[in-house]
C-alpha cells in the first residue's frame, strides 16, 4: 500500500515500482546539481542525479548551450565524474526519497558492468539506461538506436542488477516500438523521452553553435504525445519527461499516461516548488488524487468517480 | 531557480547602456556576483527561454543596480520591463587581497559593469586602483563618466587612447594585482599581459542556461584539463586557473 | 543562368530544379490560402498550395488546431476539393512565379494517379509529394513510414510525370534514411521537414484536445539539424520547412544547407513580407547573394569571400 | 498576415472584463467582424505563439474597441499591454436586413462583446431591437449597464432573471429576427428556440490559427455535410447554414 502523504487534503502519492514516492515529480537527469539541492525539499517523489559512466568524462568544449524559441539545446557530452566518484558523492543527493541511478555506457558490456556496480550498493533504488544521449558517439555501436540494439542493453543489464528496477530512456524516435523492445527485455519502466536532436545556427557568424539535444516547452507536444502511445501498448509504468514548466504539464502527462513526471530544464527556469504546488492545485479543483490521473485521458468516466 | 518579482525602481541610460536599479534586502551582494534576471511574464510567457546573467553594477544595502547592453531578445524586453523577475546573487566574486598595493581594474565594452562595485569595496578595503575601460567608440564610452579618472580606450580612436583596454595603462608593471571583466578573448590578453603581476582574476562571460550549477553548460576550460562551471567556481576566476 | 533580381543591391534569387527562383521563400503547403494571397505579393519565389488528394475530403472535426509553447499543433486532415475541383480553381494561386503542387493518396497508386493528372498540366511547375502527413491513416499501408516505402511511391511518381521535377516532403523520423532512399527513387529535391507527431491535452477537461503535427519556431531546432544531416548526403537541392519566423532564420536554413526555405505557420502571426525584408537585410550585412548561403556552414571559408 | 502596431488609448474594467481602445481608421469595421489581436513583443517573443480572435465591441470612425474576458495566457498579457498589435477587420459580420420587424440581440458571458455595436447599427439602420445577456453570475452581469434596458439573467439567480439568457426574454416569440453571440452550446440552444424566427444569425466561436483564411483550423461543421472556415464564411452564420 502506497503511503498517502497529504498537501492540504490533496493525495498527491504515487507508486513506482513498488516504491512509494511522496509526489510524482523526479528530476530528470542532468538538470539538478547537489548545490541546488536546497531549493527543492520536498518537492520531488525521488531523486535522478546526472547521468554516470564507467570512466570520468571531461565533457564537450564550450559552447555547450543555446537558446531556443520556447526551449534549448543542450550538448553537455555527459561530463561526469565516472561511477567511482558519483558514487563516492552520492550521499549529498540523499533527501531522503529514492535514488534512481542514471546510467550510460558505450557498449552493452559497459552498461552491464555499470550495472553490478550499482547492483551492490543499497542507497540505489533503481536504474534509469540512459539509452539516447544524442551528445555522446555510440562508440561505433548503433545501439542507442533500434530496437533489438535496446533490447541487448536492456537484458543485459536486467541480468547484472537482478534485485532493482530498471527504467529505460527513450528517445522519440522509433519510441514506440523501443518501448516494447524494452518491456519484452525486461525493464520495470520507461522514460519517454529524452532530448530530441537538433541544432542552432550562430547565421551572424555562419557557424554551427550547438549540435545536441532539444529541450523545454517547445517539445512537450512531442513527448506527450509518445507517452500517449507507449502507455497504450506497455504495462509497465511509463514515467513522462519533456517540457514540463507547470502543475497543468504535470497533469497532462500523467493523464496521457505517465505514473511519474520528470522536470528538468523547466528548473533552470522556475522554482520547482511552483509546479508542485500548481499540481496540487489541479488535483484540489479536480478532486482527484495524483495516482488516479494516470491514463485517464482514455478511461474519463473512471477518471471522474 | 527561484526569481524573485521586483520593481524597476529606477532606469537611467549611460551611454549606450541601461542602468536598472530594484530594491534587494535578502543578503548581500559581493563585487563580481551576478544575478540571472528577465522581464517578468513566466509562465505567461514561454519566450525568450532563459533568463539572462548580469553582474552587479552596484549595491548599497538596498538598491541593487545592473548595467546592460541591449543585445538581443532577452535584453530588448529587459530594457522595456518595469518588472523585472531575478535570482539571488550567484557565483563566487572577485576575491580580494589586501596588502598586493595598487590595483588594476580593466573593463572591456559592457565588462565595464562589475568595476563600479569592485572599486567600492575596494576602497572600503583601503585599496588604491586605477580603472581602464575599452570600447568599441565614443558612444558607449560615454559610460566612463561613472568612473571619473578612469582611462579609458576606443577602438576607433574616437574617444580617449586608440586601441583596446590594454593600451589604456602604459604598463600593468607597479600593479599588485589585475582584477578584469569583459570578452573573453579580451580576458585571454589580460592574462598574457598580467603574467607578471601577483595576482590577476577574470570575470568570464559564458553562456548560462541555470545559474545553480544543474546545467553544466557554462564551464570554462582549466589547465590541467576538464571544464568546470563559471556560475558556481566562478565567473571570477584566478587567472592561471584557465586553460587560455 | 539565374536572372539576378535585386533588391536593393541585394541578390535574392536562388535556383531551384533548374528553374530562377527570384526569392528563395516558399510558402509550405497547407498554410496559405488564395484569400491571404494579396498579402504576399513578390514575397515568395514559388507558389505551393495546400495539398490536394485524388477525391475531395471534408478533413477532421474541429477542433482541429491547438496552441503549444512557440508552436501548434493541427490536424485538418487534408481538407480539400479533390485534384479536379484543386486544379479548377489553381489559376486564382498565379502571381506569376512557378507553382508547385502538392499532393497525397493513401496508395502507390493514388500517388502515381495524381502525378499522372498533373503530367498534363502546363500551370504546374512541379509536384511536392507529401510523403509524411501525420493526421492522415495510411490507408493500412505504412508507406508513410520508412525507406522502402518512400523508394516505391517516389518511383511511381517519377514515371508517371518524367516532365516535371518531384520533391519529396519527409518527415523528421528517419529523414536520413528516407532522404537517400527519395533520392535514388528519382526525387529532384527534398522537403524538410513536415510537422512532427504531437499531442496536446485539455488538463481541466481531462480530453485529448489536438492530436496532430506541431510546426512553427518550436520545431526550428529539429528542423534544421534534418536540413544539416540531409544535405549533408543527398545530391538534390533541399528545401528547408519548419518553424522559420524571421529573415535570420531563413538564413540559417540555408546555411545548414537549403536552396530554398519554405514559410509555413509565421505567415499565420507575421507578414511574411518582414520576413523577406529581414533576410534582405541580412544578406546586405554579410555581403552574400542568397544563393552563397546554401550550405556555407560547411565550408565557411567559400562563403566568407 | 499584417499586424498593427497600435496604442491602448484607453482601458477600462466594465464588470470582469476588459474594456481596450485603440485609433482605427484603416478602413471600416462592420458588426460582427473581428480582429486577431495581441500583446506586442512579436518577434522578441514567440510565446504564447497565436493572436486571438476578438469582435468589435465598437466603433466610431475614429477609435475601435475591444471587450474581453482574461482566460489564458493572449489574454492575461493582452490585459496588460500598452501597445497591442491587431489585424485588419476580418470575417463576415451580421447581415442585417430590415423590414423583418424587431430584433432580439442575445449574448452569453462575454458574448455581449459585439451587440454594442450590432446595436448601433440596428439603430441607424431604423431597426428596432431588445437585448438579453446571460452570464455566470453577478459579476460578468455588471457589463449590462452599458446597455441600458438590456434582459439579464445569470445562471445562479444573483442578478436578474435565474437561468440562462434565454430564460430572460419571455420569448422570441414575435422577433422578426434574432442576433445571438456566445458559446457554442448557447448559440445551438438559441437555434433550437429561434425556429419560428425569420432571421437567425448566429456569431460561432472556433479556435482560429490565422483569421485570413490559410490554416482551416476554425472551421465548423454545416448542413449538408463539410466544414467551412468561420474567419472567412463567419464568424457570423445563418443558424440553417450550421450543421448543428
Ligand atoms: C557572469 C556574467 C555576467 C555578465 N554581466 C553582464 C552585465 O553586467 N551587463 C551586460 O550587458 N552583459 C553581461 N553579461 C553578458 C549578458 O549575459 C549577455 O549580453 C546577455 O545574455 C545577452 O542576452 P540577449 O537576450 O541580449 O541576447 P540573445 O542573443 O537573445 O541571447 C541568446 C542566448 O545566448 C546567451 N548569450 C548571448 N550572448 C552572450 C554573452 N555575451 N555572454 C553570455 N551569454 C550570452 C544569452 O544569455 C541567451 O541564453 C554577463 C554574462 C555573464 C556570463
Ligand atoms: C470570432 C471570435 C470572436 C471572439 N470575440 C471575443 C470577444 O469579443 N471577447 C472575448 O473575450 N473573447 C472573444 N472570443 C473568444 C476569445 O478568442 C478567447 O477567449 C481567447 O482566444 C482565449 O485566449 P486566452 O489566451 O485567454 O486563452 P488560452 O487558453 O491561452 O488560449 C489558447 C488557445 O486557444 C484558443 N482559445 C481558447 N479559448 C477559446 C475560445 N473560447 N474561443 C476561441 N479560441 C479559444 C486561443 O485563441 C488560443 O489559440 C472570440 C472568439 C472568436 C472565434
Ligand atoms: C543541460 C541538460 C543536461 C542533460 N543531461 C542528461 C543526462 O546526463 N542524462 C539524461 O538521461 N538526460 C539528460 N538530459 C535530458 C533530460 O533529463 C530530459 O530528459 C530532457 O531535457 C527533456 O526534459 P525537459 O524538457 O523537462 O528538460 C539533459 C538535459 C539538459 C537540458
Ligand atoms: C494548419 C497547417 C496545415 C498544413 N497542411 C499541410 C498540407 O496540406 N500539406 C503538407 O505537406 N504540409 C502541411 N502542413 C505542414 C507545413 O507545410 C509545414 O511543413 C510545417 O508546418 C512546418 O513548417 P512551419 O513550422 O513553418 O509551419 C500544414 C501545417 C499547418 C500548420
Ligand atoms: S549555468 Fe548551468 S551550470 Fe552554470
Ligand atoms: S483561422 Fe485559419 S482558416 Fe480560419
Amino acid at each position: 500500500m502506497v503511503v498517502r502523504e497529504q498537501k492540504d487534503g490533496v493525495d498527491l502519492a504515487v507508486e513506482l515500482c513498488g516504491l512509494p514516492l511522496r509526489t510524482p515529480l523526479i528530476p530528470a537527469s542532468g538538470t539538478l546539481s547537489k548545490e541546488a539541492l536546497g531549493e527543492v525539499e520536498g518537492v520531488y517523489g525521488a531523486m535522478l542525479p546526472k547521468t554516470t559512466t564507467p570512466a570520468a568524462r571531461a565533457g564537450n568544449p564550450p559552447p555547450r548551450i543555446a537558446e531556443t524559441p520556447a526551449g534549448m539545446v543542450n550538448s553537455i557530452g555527459l561530463q561526469n565524474p565516472g561511477v567511482h566518484g558519483f558514487l563516492q558523492g552520492l550521499d549529498a543527493f540523499d533527501l531522503g526519497i529514492p535514488i534512481l541511478v542514471s546510467v550510460a555506457g558505450d557498449t552493452v558490456d559497459e552498461f552491464a558492468l555499470l550495472c553490478e556496480i550499482l547492483a551492490g550498493d543499497d542507497r540505489v533504488f533503481a536504474v534509469e539506461l540512459n539509452l539516447s544521449c544524442p551528445n555522446v558517439e555510440c562508440g561505433g555501436l548503433a545501439f542507442c538506436a533500434g530496437p533489438a540494439s535496446v533490447e541487448e542493453v536492456v537484458a543485459a543489464c536486467r541480468a547484472a542488477v537482478p534485485g532493482k528496477p530498471i527504467l529505460a530512456k527513450l528517445t522519440n524516435e522509433g519510441v514506440v516500438e523501443n518501448a516494447r523492445a524494452a518491456e519484452s527485455a525486461g525493464a520495470d519502466a520507461l522514460t519517454v523521452i529524452n532530448t530530441i536532436p537538433a541544432l542552432t545556427v550562430d547565421a551572424r557568424a555562419r557557424k554551427v553553435l550547438v549540435r545536441g539535444g532539444l529541450s523545454g516547452p517547445a517539445i512537450k507536444p512531442v513527448a506527450l504525445r509518445a507517452v500517449y502511445e507507449v502507455s497504450g501498448v506497455v504495462n509497465v509504468p511509463v514515467i513522462g519527461s519533456g517540457g514540463v514548466v507547470s502543475g497543468t504539464d504535470v497533469a497532462e502527462f500523467m493523464l496521457a499516461g505517465a505514473t511519474a513526471v520528470q522536470v528538468g530544464t523547466a528548473s533552470f527556469v522556475r522554482d520547482p516548488r511552483e509546479i508542485l504546488d500548481e499540481f496540487t492545485a489541479y488535483l484540489r479543483e479536480s478532486g482527484l488524487g495524483a495516482a488516479e490521473l494516470t491514463g485517464a485521458l482514455r478511461s474519463v468516466r473512471s477518471a471522474v468517480t | 531557480m527561484k526569481f524573485y518579482s521586483v520593481k524597476v525602481e529606477e532606469r537611467e541610460e549611460l551611454g549606450s547602456y541601461t542602468l536598472l536599479k530594484y530594491r534587494w534586502t535578502d543578503g548581500p551582494v559581493e563585487p563580481g556576483q551576478f544575478v540571472m534576471a528577465r522581464a517578468a511574464g513566466y509562465p505567461a510567457t514561454l519566450d525568450p527561454f532563459l533568463a539572462r546573467p548580469f553582474s552587479f553594477y552596484d549595491y548599497d544595502g538596498r538598491m541593487a543596480s545592473l548595467l546592460f547592453e541591449v543585445r538581443g531578445r532577452g535584453t530588448i524586453l529587459l530594457d522595456l520591463a518595469s518588472t523585472i523577475e531575478v535570482t539571488a546573487p550567484l557565483g563566487k566574486g572577485f576575491r580580494i587581497e589586501p596588502g598586493l598595493g595598487r590595483a588594476a581594474l580593466l573593463g572591456g565594452g559592457i565588462g565595464v559593469a562589475p568595476l563600479k562595485i569592485l572599486g567600492r569595496r575596494l576602497h572600503a578595503m583601503g585599496v588604491s586602483y586605477d580603472i581602464y575601460l575599452g570600447f568599441a567608440d565614443a558612444r558607449p564610452a560615454a559610460v566612463a563618466r561613472e568612473f571619473p579618472g578612469a582611462g579609458v580606450a576606443t577602438m576607433d580612436g574616437s574617444a580617449g587612447t586608440h586601441g583596446t583596454v590594454l593600451d589604456a595603462p602604459d604598463s600593468l608593471e607597479g600593479y599588485g594585482a589585475v582584477y578584469a571583466c569583459g570578452p573573453n578573448a579580451m580576458l585571454a590578453a589580460v592574462k598574457r599581459a598580467a603574467r607578471e603581476n601577483r595576482l590577476c582574476q577574470l570575470s568570464v562571460e559564458e553562456r548560462m542556461g541555470c545559474g545553480n550549477g544543474s546545467c553544466n553548460g557554462c564551464v570554462v576550460p582549466v589547465r590541467g584539463g576538464g571544464y568546470i562551471r563559471s556560475c558556481i567556481e566562478g565567473p571570477v576566476f584566478h587567472s592561471d586557473v584557465l586553460a587560455w
